[in-house]
């Protein structure tokens, strides 16, 4: 076995795969196929200061190669986490991550605040880019000035590990990267979903509810590839890479493209086990090509 | 219900009609297949479909103990359910299942329960008739589809309980829509289950509220994950968005708010 | 047959399909599979200033659902297009169009200029938007004063019909169109090609010569659509809807977005005969839903 | 040569070793196939793949007339080779065809000429060695592979001529790379005709340049469109970058540029 581990902030993984959020439920749901503890991480649900219905169905198209959804943060609220969820989901033996949204700066520090208090959740993925809900979100993700604005506030709250989720429908990623970092994220993620549409040709109707609704799947893979190799050029923190990651081949091109960990999304749709042979094939990649270690091809390209 | 990654073996690929087909599997190592309820279903893997990107939630049709089968009725739709359609005795399919939950079933064996079911909607029917039949209940069903080729599996309906029919074009059974049966006016039922299409469902669900009827339907909303993960199949009910992957696919229609 | 005429600027098409540039060669490439005289419009090549002998082998890569390339712009310049080239297409009975491209904006009014002296080309498309030329193309195109200015210069020059195409790799794609609209574009046309990657993860290098290529294909049509639905809000300009059409039905979404006509792309090269058979699927379209022109479907999304 | 998109319809699929497939087409309405000549290719449709998006280009290896056959040799590669690989007699293959350009073959009829394949590269050294044999030339030819099994098609290589053959590991014919092998050195060609892997045609290149021995080279880059129209094959040459779909595969070593 080669050596997996990696470090974002000032956590520890024992590999660099994690889930993507708003994919994997709060890892419950996968308890049968997978053995959870393997998991470098888990990233839960989008999870709001209040309560949210989220948008009303139909919330997904298929694309090719991908789909597209609109979601549209759906949770009970970070109290409901607390009280219901935090005590079923924190002796999973794996970094447990919220990802924390919100519509207005308040929002995000406030919930941020709470889920510090939480003594099994050693990190928050703070969501600036989830194209689903209108006042909020993904605006945040998409100008240097309010992306690094969010981050400071919730700096100023939460003392763990701070990764910041970046928006993909921008000009320049490279700059927002730098502006969150500037403003003391201990990590960057990305790729959050890009903004597509898809129409009903038949019914000339959109499908989804809300007419817009956001691109994951193996299809998004060659932008995500890019934004991880531009960011890590621009930034010194690690990088957490997603968007289209399907199998171990994939995960390791996002490595080589500089990401010190990944993200799986989409993906664990497809296959629920597929976590699992990702990491296994990540080991495979390093003993077939002489690695220790999978710290020697992080950024190799 | 614990739930599985399977690759399961093709035995059989009965071509029923035009545009239906009944697939049979067994387990490869000949191990027993998992306890499934009926209501619930298997999100299946289609494997050489290059349009088709998400795995395809198809209800437990029936499960044959004896044969250690598990059978899917499939109606061809788009390119996934067509190249599903092609599998041949030998090869396997993956499955995840069983996923969401299943019918409830009243105390009393007396109880007058009728199974209405539309088109493909049928399919989930049987394997609740068989259970039903197992436990003590005597079942009765109502077939509806638009012709008499439509009509499916009738045979082994038959062997469950009475079987009605009505088709839109009086082909077979009673010309007309399955709310304009005889057999449902005519009689006094304490429960009805129904899957099929969702104007069928409704009317259905609407004749039930109206006589007082319990009902439960099965919805077949948009899925992509099939285990409660992604959010994407909700159904507004009165608890709210819930998942119909997965606190469904079966509801009562008290819970939903459905405008009847 | 049903009305299929569109009018994009004083250009009236026979029917909205056109074929896009750098898929297409000069049209004489395909005229062994279809009938050229059949299609609304033909765009060649990207044409510069000068000669160029673009980027180094290798530039493409299949990704799913898509490919990327980074052909950069390769062509003989204008000089040579009116000289060699010209005189071999300008009989072709379709609106025959120029995709003009340029590193400063003095190239495109040079080019465009002596476009603007050939009898047989009604009309060009200004590319702004091309992601695979360092010192030019998508750089105006993202900003919307940069591509406000080349608008304006080039409007100056050009008395024909001018269609800017625009780079989905921005923030905000509507304000780049109404800023274009501004300086007196007769069209746009989008998407040009999403910037991506592809890593070749066995021997840990970049698979396109120049790392970052555009990506195309089925793959990018959800992004594509959305966009055209946003521009379709935000200009009075008629639309030129492309990015990942590989089917009649794809075209109708287009139509349906708002688009006025569409362009083909990829699909060319997996099916040489596909713009026929788009036309010939739009038609059966309005027939079948009892449309009797293609005017009526624009925009009822 | 006027191009064509065919549907043509699988004669036979003969797997000549784990990893090669000859697949044997006819047109599906009996009319004759269009004239195609050595070196051309055609760009092949891979249906049923979802990871293939492109066609594939893959070089006419026979044309026999007699039976009105188009014989295409594949190595199983990747996703799109091993898919084709799976097609069955009955069944179509939409092909755009023939594309790119030919081999040019000196006038002398004595002219000494010797056709080197290496692995799969042998494919179209069988029809370009059909060709010359037809036109009354003696051809020689030389394969190159692996080992002896990767040796393909010997048969019909020696109903048209002398075959001399080098293997890396010795279990055919001489042991070593095709530069090395005697016929190479002992005689003195006029022209050397290449396909293989690019290792190989360089080391030929280098060997033809320095006994000044006129040579043509098929190229195999990476290819979207096929027929000029995307220029995403280009090789560099003496002229710039040009399409190796289009103005190639089949190049004079003169007009490259490689180093060697
Ligand atoms: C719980 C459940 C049980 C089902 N049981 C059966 C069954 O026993 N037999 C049967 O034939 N069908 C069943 N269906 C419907 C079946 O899933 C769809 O017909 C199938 O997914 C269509 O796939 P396709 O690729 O052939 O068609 P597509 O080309 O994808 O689409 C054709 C139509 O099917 C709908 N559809 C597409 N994807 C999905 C999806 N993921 N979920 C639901 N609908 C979709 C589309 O909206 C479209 O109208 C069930 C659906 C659900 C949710
Ligand atoms: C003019 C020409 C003639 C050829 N003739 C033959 C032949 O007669 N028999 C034969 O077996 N092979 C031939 N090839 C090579 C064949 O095209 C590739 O092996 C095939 O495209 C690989 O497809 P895949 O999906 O199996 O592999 P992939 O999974 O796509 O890739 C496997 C390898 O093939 C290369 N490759 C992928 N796509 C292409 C492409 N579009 N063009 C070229 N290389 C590609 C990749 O770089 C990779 O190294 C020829 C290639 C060219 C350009
Ligand atoms: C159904 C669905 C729900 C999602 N919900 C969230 C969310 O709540 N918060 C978030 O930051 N990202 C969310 N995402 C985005 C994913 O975490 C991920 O960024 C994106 O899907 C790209 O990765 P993939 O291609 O591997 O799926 C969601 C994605 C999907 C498909
Ligand atoms: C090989 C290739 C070359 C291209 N060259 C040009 C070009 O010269 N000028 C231009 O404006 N767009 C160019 N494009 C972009 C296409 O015109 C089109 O905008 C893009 O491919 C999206 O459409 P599609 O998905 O239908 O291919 C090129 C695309 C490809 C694939
Ligand atoms: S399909 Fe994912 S939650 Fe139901
Ligand atoms: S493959 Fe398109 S020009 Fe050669």
């Amino acid at each position: 076995m080669a050596d997996l581990n990696v470090k974002i902030g000032s956590l520890t993984l024992k590999n660099p795969v994690m889930t993507a959020s708003g994919t994997f439920g709060y890892g419950l749901e996968f308890a049968d196929f997978i053995d959870l503890s393997r998991l470098g991480a888990i990233i839960v649900k989008g999870t709001t200061l209040h309560h949210r219905e989220g948008n009303p169905y139909p919330r997904m198209a298929e694309t090719p190669s991908g789909m597209l959804n609109a979601v549209g943060l759906q949770n009970k609220g970070v109290e409901y986490f607390i009280q219901k969820i935090y005590p079923e989901i924190k002796n999973i033996d794996t970094n447990m991550i919220v990802n924390v949204s919100g519509s207005t700066i308040d929002d995000y520090v406030a919930t941020s605040a709470k889920i510090a208090a939480l003594e099994k959740i050693p990190a928050i993925e703070l969501n600036i880019s989830c194209p689903n809900v209108k006042e909020g979100g993904m605006a945040f993700g998409t100008s240097c000035k309010s992306a690094g604005n969010v981050v400071k506030a919730v700096r100023q709250v939460y003392p763990g590990t701070l990764i910041v989720k970046l928006s993909p429908n921008v000009t320049d990623i490279a700059e927002i990267a730098r502006a969150v970092e500037a403003e003391g994220a201990d990590s960057v993620s990305l790729i959050n979903t890009l903004l597509g549409m898809a129409i009903d040709a038949e019914r000339r109707k959109p499908i989804l509810s809300t007419v817009t609704g956001g691109l994951s799947g193996a299809c998004v893979k060659p932008i995500a590839l890019r934004m991880v190799w531009q960011v890590a050029k621009a930034v010194k923190v690690p990088i957490i890479g997603l968007g289209g990651i399907m199998n171990a081949t994939d995960a390791v091109e996002f490595l080589l493209a500089g990401a010190t960990a990944v993200q799986i999304g989409t993906a664990n749709f497809i296959d629920p086990q597929i976590t699992i042979k990702v990491i296994d094939g990540i080991n495979g990649y390093l003993k077939r090509h002489g690695y220790n270690s999978v710290q020697e091809i992080i950024g190799l390209v | 219900m614990k739930k599985y990654i399977l690759d399961l073996k093709v035995t059989e690929n009965l071509r029923l009609h035009t545009n239906y087909v009944l697939l049979k599997f067994t387990t490869v190592d000949g191990s027993s297949l998992p306890p499934m309820a009926p209501g619930q279903f298997a999100e299946v893997r289609v494997d050489g479909s290059p349009t088709t990107f998400l795995r395809r939630p198809i209800s437990i049709n029936y499960i044959d103990m004896d044969n250690n089968e598990l059978w899917l009725l499939i109606q061809l739709v788009g390119d996934g359910t067509k190249k599903l359609s092609t599998v041949s005795p030998g090869q396997t399919v993956n499955m995840v299942l069983p996923l969401g939950n299943t019918f409830t079933i009243p105390e009393d064996k007396a109880s007058q329960l009728i199974l209405i079911g539309g088109g493909v909607g049928t399919a989930p029917m049987l394997y609740l008739g068989y259970e039903l039949k197992q436990q003590g209940y005597n079942p009765i069903f109502l077939l509806g589809a638009r012709s008499a080729t439509d009509i499916l599996q009738l045979k082994e309906f038959k062997t469950l309980g009475d079987v009605f029919i009505t088709t839109e074009d009086g082909t077979l059974g009673e010309k007309g829509y399955v709310t304009q049966h005889s057999v449902l006016i005519e009689n006094k039922f304490d429960k009805i289950y129904t899957c099929g299409p969702k104007p069928m469902m409704m009317a259905i669900a609407k004749y039930a509220k109206t006589h007082n009827i319990d009902c439960e339907v099965s919805l077949e909303n948009n899925m992509a994950c099939g285990v409660g993960a992604c959010l994407c199949c909700v159904e507004k009910t009165t608890e709210g968005h819930i998942c119909v992957c997965k606190e469904g696919p079966i509801f009562n229609i008290n819970k939903l708010l459905w405008q009847i």
